[in-house]
């Protein structure tokens, strides 16, 4: 049953990973989304064209499973009466609760990498959305980056055997049917304790750079047992997609040099683009004001999720995920502290730099030993980053 | 594939660490020990904390985590485990995994979940085969063997590993020599436990420290205990080295399959012991 | 001394309509539940007692430890996905396929695993399940979708529509009820009767004549066939099934509803079942960090509160009905 | 007389150790045959070569005329032999008559029908009534109830002999069935076995050579793994072999 | 040096002893007898510690052991030997007899001597499990084992159970080499009336969980008649 608009509140479900493989990320998302919910409120609530409208926000866990979240999205639709719902850790996670989401239709926003056919118009949630990229799109990045602008000619590439893995190498391999390179593909299994077999198996290959992809404690150790094993010696190295909750866990020497995509960083110091680093620090001095630490890019994410549901609402001055998401595809320019930045027709949002490009400090170039760990060099702004929509269906 | 086979021993000498401590206690008090995942990411946590405090010492910090171990390794055999002894083994699952979660907690509580980094304490790498083979995972494997001849002649020369066989069997029987089981079964759970902060400590360099971490390791070390006999120290070594040897050669032909390829020979090691006897 | 007819009273039959009325005891109980848990959550509940009733039988009344009933959770609810998705959408045969799925399966590795005991047993099916998880998530990703998951083809056919949660209710009502029956009759008979010895001595069951493996493998491939009802049925429920189903770790979950409620005690397996997702459901809402409650409560079940929720609802029923006696033979005294 | 359960030259080694050597033994229709010896002299090993708990090293093992020496134990039970232990071993986790339904309902489900085995309850009236008639034989009709763990050790030891006779042998071997028992329970079990044994052909181990003297037809005694000596109880209790390993030299008297 | 005062023992809400009185002097040889389940066991369990009375108390060498757990007791001098033939079964028969070497502070070579003196075969078995005995070298283990270090009081449970009479000489002797010497006073529980009256000082009999008779005269002892009505 859907509320009748301008309801005394809104009713707004966060859910992200607590517990299980995804808490180290989840909790810093779950910091984030809270600070977006406490500024809207603390400023009098969301303005409904001149009514202030609090947010009566309902956390939840995922535990990192799908049938949890499912279970948990249920019970808040049901019990709660949420009609918007923020969330997602880990991709299939997101993925699960959009599937739901088409059943009892609601607005969702997932706040992290999802898999591209989120966006396909059979397949999204009638009012799903996402402020942060699909992993075929950082695939994307990665193999544009280093094929177009780093011009390399044999790549390996080395991604983690399950969802995001698969979303990041369909992108590469988009890329590489275009331009075209030497190349092979490693799975390596996901929370594995020794990565060395596998990083055998890209040194014999000899390319002139290795693209990888893991996440949490498999990223740590790849890099380092990279750095152990002087890979770096024989090629290049790039990362596909790095985050603070786990690069602050690799050692600096392993860092040291390794080219990095990012969805965004919390030091922007030194890109060209002075608007983005005003913003970018504006945000980092509020989350770090209230938590003590530099926000995770993916807890940039997640606020953004909370403050674009909340402009939803506002526009359509209404709580009606119907109304909301159609008011926000209506307006869908809006400024993240990553730059300007626009809704897209399937939910997905472009940025005005869709990623950027970081090189890996070493210990001797960290003010800050754990938070200092790139250094933003570039930014990716070509265009194959995002499929287009017609491609997705709409 | 010499070069696989060489990190393959390297990786063994690694899970060596990881599963003797359990296997020792699986062994000798026939406990499938889940917290011992616990005491071993516990173990990691002390000695990151400790780390700045001595200067940055590896060996030091090593010791005063082991040492604050030991209390830890103390209180779950006396107020834990202690009293399910003799009864089903099903309970000590389930005690041993709680106080998995709790500890867990306890350290996502303490130290906060974001994984931190163990920088490795020898840091050089010499060549090999035209890539780079670090010293430390040399080093690694030769205190394997260390341990492995040391926690032989120890369980050779004490009667303490027979003790708590014996009292397995029938520990009134012990009781009634006049030996006091408890404090046997103590000396080797703590024995255990301060293996499983050894083996954490040095396995932490090569990856990172994280409240997960004892979760991820525990189904592997089982493997390699299962495979080696429980509590047959020569075979937790031989079977930790052979699996070590199955996941590199795996990971280099068949990647994704590494892992799951330690569960299949395990799988296929109890069908033929079984089927044997 | 007990007299003859004390002990014929202590071996008698049980009343032919005790099944019958315990049945309406638990549709009842279920019922009762919603208006405190609303009717989702308790559909989602009963599904997971049909699991843990599977997992009972195994482990409480046989006396094998698995580590691996998740694989026929899984096998049930893939089996059932994939033929809703590429042979048919209808909800029964979905629900046929994905049971027949995961008995075969059961069957298969039953003639293996069934040899084993204790800590082999366990960590087999563990070695097993992680295979199945691993064939699931990695292997047959093009046609699984790996971690990403998949959405069941199921459709509503008929009135049989699993988005009407009153059907949804009933119809894992139904099957919960149907499972409870089955276990009922079955461990009160002979049959029980032998597993329940094979759990204490086996080698003693084969001088008694029987075949103890084949009474192994029956019930190993009865208690998967039912961990893959409960797997069809969170594929008609839940509609969108990922390797999370499937995954090693969760079967801690079946080991520790049965412990809750008191293993080899079929309303233990129920009580356990829904307590443990009480918990684990409002301890997850309303804690942040909520694991180590759930590790403390497991602590106290297992030194205070052995028996389960059954135990310790026996023993106060004996208190109870030793109070009531009292009081009865005082009243007597008086009149 | 017919040769029930025979063995040709079997024998049984662990690792080294000949425990049963080159052993022809045979246990004739309508007779009590007794077996006795030292300690580890492989009496009870020879019985566990029977009952197919071991399989041999070497030789075989006949049961009413057909080879079984590779047939696995609960098929040799089905066969019609039964067996108890040295140790007692019966479920302590089961009450006493549940003990015995496991012992008598082999036989109703041979008559019966699967959906009977697998769906009637267990205490319907008729297999109620075989096990407390199996129960009265041995006088625990009392302690039916009772969980088995509950019973001193010769109570245990009464509840197995019940099991074993509840299984309708044709024969049976009793591991020192008068072990733990004082006298009075030897002479009802004696008495007990009296009056079963027309019934089938009785194997049976024991010490207390003085109690089953009268019982035994036949008197078979091992030594090292051998049978040194068989033939009729007095006859060779007085074969000097026999005294010598059993009651030691100095022991003259016959 | 064995004082039981009026002890009652439970399994759970079970009262199996009631009001059980026994005595026990240095150097004397204490037997008790009765039928199936009159308590025999549950009386040495309680005396050696693993049970605790109910009711009353034990007092062993004058102290009160009420209290001491069975390790403290067994430290003291006391030794169980139960009726169920319990072996270390997966140590080797010489890490058994080492266990009890080492618990009692004897070198192994003498401890052995100990165990060969009663039964040399046992010898042979040294480096085997003893979970493959058979059941009269098992007892004959539990015995020897008992009997390592010098233990000062004995508790029994059916020694001749399961023995070849030649053995059961052989212990006898040996028992009546230890009391002759005053080393080691015992209790045993004993159906092998024979053996009692060869070696008891005093008998005990035992019914219903309760003491109703003690003999301590010579020639009642002999006479078996009147003991056989007890049993
Ligand atoms: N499973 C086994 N493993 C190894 N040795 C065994 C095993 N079973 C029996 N033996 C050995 O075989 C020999 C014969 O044992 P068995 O049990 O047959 O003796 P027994 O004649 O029954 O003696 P007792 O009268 O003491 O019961 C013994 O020396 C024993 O140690
Ligand atoms: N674990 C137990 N739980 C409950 N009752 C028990 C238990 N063990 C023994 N009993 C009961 O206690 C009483 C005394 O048993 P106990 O074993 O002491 O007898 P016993 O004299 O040693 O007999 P036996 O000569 O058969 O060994 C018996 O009635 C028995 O049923
Ligand atoms: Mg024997
Ligand atoms: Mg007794």
């Amino acid at each position: 049953s859907v509320p009748k608009a301008a309801a005394e509140e809104i009713k707004l479900g966060v859910i992200y990973a607590m517990t299980g493989k995804g808490s180290a990320l989840g909790t810093k998302q779950m910091d984030a989304a809270k600070l977006a919910v406490k500024e809207i409120n603390d400023a009098g609530g969301a303005n409904f064209g001149g009514k202030k409208v609090m947010i009566k926000a309902f956390y939840q866990d995922t535990e990192t499973k799908p049938d949890a979240a499912i279970r948990k999205m249920k019970s808040m639709i049901n019990d709660e009466g949420i009609t918007a719902l923020v969330g997602g850790t880990f991709a299939h996670v997101s993925l699960a609760l959009n599937d739901q989401s088409r059943r009892t239709p609601i607005m969702f926003c997932a706040t992290n990498g999802v898999p591209e056919e989120f966006f396909e118009k059979e397949k999204k949630g009638p009012y799903s959305f996402s402020t942060m990229a699909s992993g075929e799109s950082v695939g994307r990045g990665a193999a544009a980056y280093i094929t177009e602008v780093m011009k390399k000619k044999k790549v390996a590439v080395c991604l983690p055997d399950y969802a995001y893995g698969h979303g990041a190498l369909r992108g590469i391999e988009e890329v590489f049917k275009k331009n075209p390179v030497d190349w092979e593909k490693i799975m390596t299994p996901v929370g594995t304790t020794d990565m060395t077999p596998f990083l055998l198996r890209v040194s014999d290959y000899k390319p002139e750079i290795v693209s990888m992809g893991q996440w949490g404690n498999d990223a740590i150790n790849i890099l380092k047992q990279a750095y152990d094993m002087k890979l770096r010696d024989r090629m290049e190295v790039f990362f596909n997609w790095i985050v603070n909750v786990f690069a602050t866990g690799i050692t600096p020497e392993a860092l040291d040099g390794v080219m990095c995509q990012l969805y965004w960083y919390h030091n922007m110091a030194g890109f060209p683009d002075q608007e983005v680093v005003k913003t970018s620090d504006a945000f980092t001095a509020r989350y770090k004001a209230a938590y003590g630490e530099p926000p995770d890019p993916y807890a940039m994410s997640a606020y953004y999720g909370v403050k674009e549901t909340v402009r939803a609402m506002e526009l359509a001055k209404s709580t009606d995920p119907k109304k909301a998401y159609e008011a926000l595809m209506a307006n869908p320019d809006w400024v993240s502290a990553k730059g300007p930045a626009k809704w897209r027709v399937d939910g997905q949002c472009s940025y005005k730099y869709y990623s950027f490009i970081g090189k890996g400090l070493g210990p001797k170039d960290r003010k800050d030993a754990t938070w200092d760990y790139v250094k933003i060099v570039d930014a990716y702004k070509g265009t194959s980053f995002q499929k287009d929509p017609k491609a997705l269906g709409w | 594939m010499i070069e696989s086979a060489i990190y393959g021993l390297t990786i063994g000498a690694i899970l060596y660490f990881v599963s003797i401590g359990l296997s020792i206690t699986f062994g000798t008090m026939r406990i499938i020990n889940f917290a011992h995942g616990m005491v071993y990411a516990l173990g990691v946590y002390f000695f990151i904390t400790f780390l700045p405090r001595v200067g940055g010492n590896f060996v030091i910090s090593a010791l005063l985590a082991i040492a604050a171990a030991i209390p830890v390794g103390y209180a779950i055999e006396r107020f834990v485990i202690r009293r399910l002894y003799g009864e089903s083994l099903d309970y000590a699952i389930i005690a041993t995994y709680a106080l998995l979660l709790i500890g867990t907690d306890a350290i996502k509580w303490i130290w906060g979940t974001v994984p931190q980094q163990v920088t490795e304490p020898i840091g050089i790498s010499f060549r090999f085969f035209g890539g780079g083979f670090p010293l430390y995972r040399v080093v690694i494997s030769l205190s394997a063997l260390v341990l492995f001849l040391g926690l032989n002649l120890f369980f050779r020369k004490t009667v303490i590993g027979r003790i708590v066989i014996a009292a397995l069997d029938d520990s009134e029987g012990v009781q009634c020599l006049g030996l006091d089981v408890n404090k046997y079964f103590s000396i080797v759970f703590v024995l255990g436990s301060c293996l499983a902060v050894l083996g954490g400590i040095l396995y932490a360099p090569i990856s990172a420290a994280d409240p997960y971490m004892g979760h991820d390791i525990l189904l592997i070390a089982f493997a390699v205990v299962i495979v080696g006999g429980m509590g047959n120290l020569t075979g937790t070594f031989i079977s930790a080295l052979a699996l070590g040897l199955v996941i590199a050669i795996t990971g280099r032909y068949w990647s994704e399959a590494a892992d799951t390829m330690v569960f299949a020979v395990m799988a296929i090691v109890l069908i033929y012991k079984s089927y044997k006897a | 001394m007990n007299s003859k007819a004390d002990v014929m009273h202590g071996i008698r039959p049980a009343a032919k309509g005790a099944v019958f009325r315990d049945m309406i005891i638990i549709a009842a109980f279920f019922v009762a539940l919603i208006p405190v848990l609303a009717m989702h959550r308790v559909t989602d509940f009963m599904i997971f007692c049909i699991f843990a009733l599977s997992f009972d039988l195994l482990y409480g009344f046989m006396g094998r430890l698995s580590f691996g009933q998740v694989l026929y959770l899984g096998t049930g609810v893939y089996a059932s996905t994939l033929f809703s998705l590429h042979v048919s959408t209808n909800p029964l045969l979905a629900m046929l396929a994905g049971v027949l799925g995961a008995a075969i399966v059961a069957a298969a590795l039953g003639l293996i695993v069934v040899k084993l005991n204790e800590a082999p047993f366990a960590l087999t099916n563990l070695a097993f399940n992680q295979i199945g998880f691993f064939l699931i998530g990695s292997t047959f990703q093009k046609i699984t979708h790996g971690e990403d998951g998949i959405s069941s083809g199921v459709e509503p056919w008929g009135f049989m529509d699993f988005s009407n949660k009153y059907f949804a209710f009933c119809f894992v009502l139904f099957f919960l009820l149907f499972t409870f029956y089955m276990l009922t009759r079955l461990t009160r008979s002979p049959f029980g009767i032998i597993i329940r010895s094979i759990k204490e001595n086996e080698l003693r069951v084969k001088f008694l004549g029987y075949d103890t493996f084949s009474y192994k493998w029956i019930t190993f491939t009865i208690s998967g066939a039912l961990a893959g009802l409960a797997g069809t049925l969170y594929t008609l429920y839940v509609q969108f099934v990922s390797p999370t189903f499937i995954h090693p770790l969760n079967n801690v979950e079946p080991i520790f509803a049965v412990l809750i409620g008191g293993a080899g005690n079929l309303y233990g397996a129920i009580a356990g079942g829904v307590l443990f997702m009480v918990m684990r459901d409002s301890l997850s809402t309303h804690v942040p960090q909520w694991e180590w409650i759930l590790g403390g409560l497991l602590l106290i079940i297992v030194f205070w509160l052995r028996q389960g929720l059954a135990g310790f609802v026996r023993i106060l029923a004996g208190a109870v009905s030793n109070r009531l006696s009292l009081r009865r033979a005082a009243g007597g005294g008086s009149q | 007389m017919a040769d029930l359960l025979t063995t040709q030259r079997l024998t049984k080694n662990f690792e080294g150790l000949v425990a049963v050597n080159q052993v022809n033994f045979r246990i004739q229709e309508g007779q009590v045959t007794g077996l006795i010896g030292p300690n580890g002299s492989g009496k009870t090993t020879l019985f566990n070569l029977l009952s197919g708990l071991f399989t041999p090293t070497e030789g075989t093992v006949s049961f009413l005329g057909t080879d079984v020496t590779r047939v696995p134990p609960h098929k040799r039970v089905q066969m019609g032999m039964a067996r108890t232990f040295q140790l007692v071993s019966v479920f302590d986790s089961l009450t006493v008559w549940e003990n015995l339904v496991l012992s008598n309902i082999r036989f109703k489900t041979e008559q019966q029908s699967l959906r009977n085995f697998f769906f009637a309850s267990s205490r319907r009236k008729d297999i109620a009534d075989d096990c407390m008639s199996s129960l009265e034989l041995v006088g625990l009709e009392s302690r039916a109830s009772s969980v088995t763990s509950e019973l001193s050790y010769g109570d245990k030891r009464m509840l197995e002999i019940a099991i074993a006779l509840s299984l309708r042998p044709s024969v049976l071997l009793l591991d020192e069935p008068l072990a733990g028992l004082s006298d009075h329970e030897i002479g009802e079990v004696v008495s007990l076995i009296y009056k079963v044994k027309k019934n089938f052909a009785l194997g049976i181990i024991e010490h207390k050579i003085s109690k089953i003297v009268e019982l035994v037809d036949r008197l078979c005694v091992m030594n090292y793994g051998r049978i040194i000596c068989e033939g009729v109880p007095g006859q060779v209790l007085c074969d000097p072999q026999v005294r010598e390993c059993y009651w030691g030299k100095e022991d003259n008297k016959c | 040096m064995l004082d039981v005062k009026e002890i009652d023992a439970a399994y759970g809400r079970a009262k199996v002893l009631h009001d059980v009185s026994l005595n026990v002097n240095r150097g004397e040889m204490v037997f008790i007898v009765g039928r199936n389940g009159a308590g025999k066991t549950t009386l040495l369990k309680t005396i050696s510690g693993l049970m605790k009375p109910a009711k009353g108390y034990v007092s062993f060498e004058g102290r009160d052991t009420r209290g001491l757990t069975a390790v403290k007791l067994a430290r003291l001098g006391m030794r169980y030997v139960a009726q169920d033939k319990k072996v270390f079964g997966n140590l080797t028969v010489r890490s058994n007899i080492e266990l009890a070497a080492y618990a009692s502070g004897v070198a192994m070579p003498s401890a052995i001597e100990r165990v060969t003196s009663i039964y040399p075969d046992i010898s042979k078995f040294m480096d085997r499990k003893a979970g493959g005995l058979s059941g009269g070298q098992r007892e004959i283990l539990l015995i020897g084992r008992a009997m390592v270090g010098s233990p000062r009081l004995l508790l029994i449970d059916e020694p001749t159970e399961g023995l070849a009479a030649i053995v059961i000489e052989d212990i006898m002797r040996i028992l009546t080499r230890m009391k002759e010497g005053s080393e080691v006073s015992a209790i045993i529980v004993e159906q092998n009336l024979s053996v009692v009256n060869r070696l008891a000082d005093r008998i005990y009999i035992m019914k219903e969980g309760k003491m109703i008779r003690e003999i301590a005269d010579k020639a009642q002892m002999t006479d078996t008649s009147e003991m056989e009505n007890y049993l």
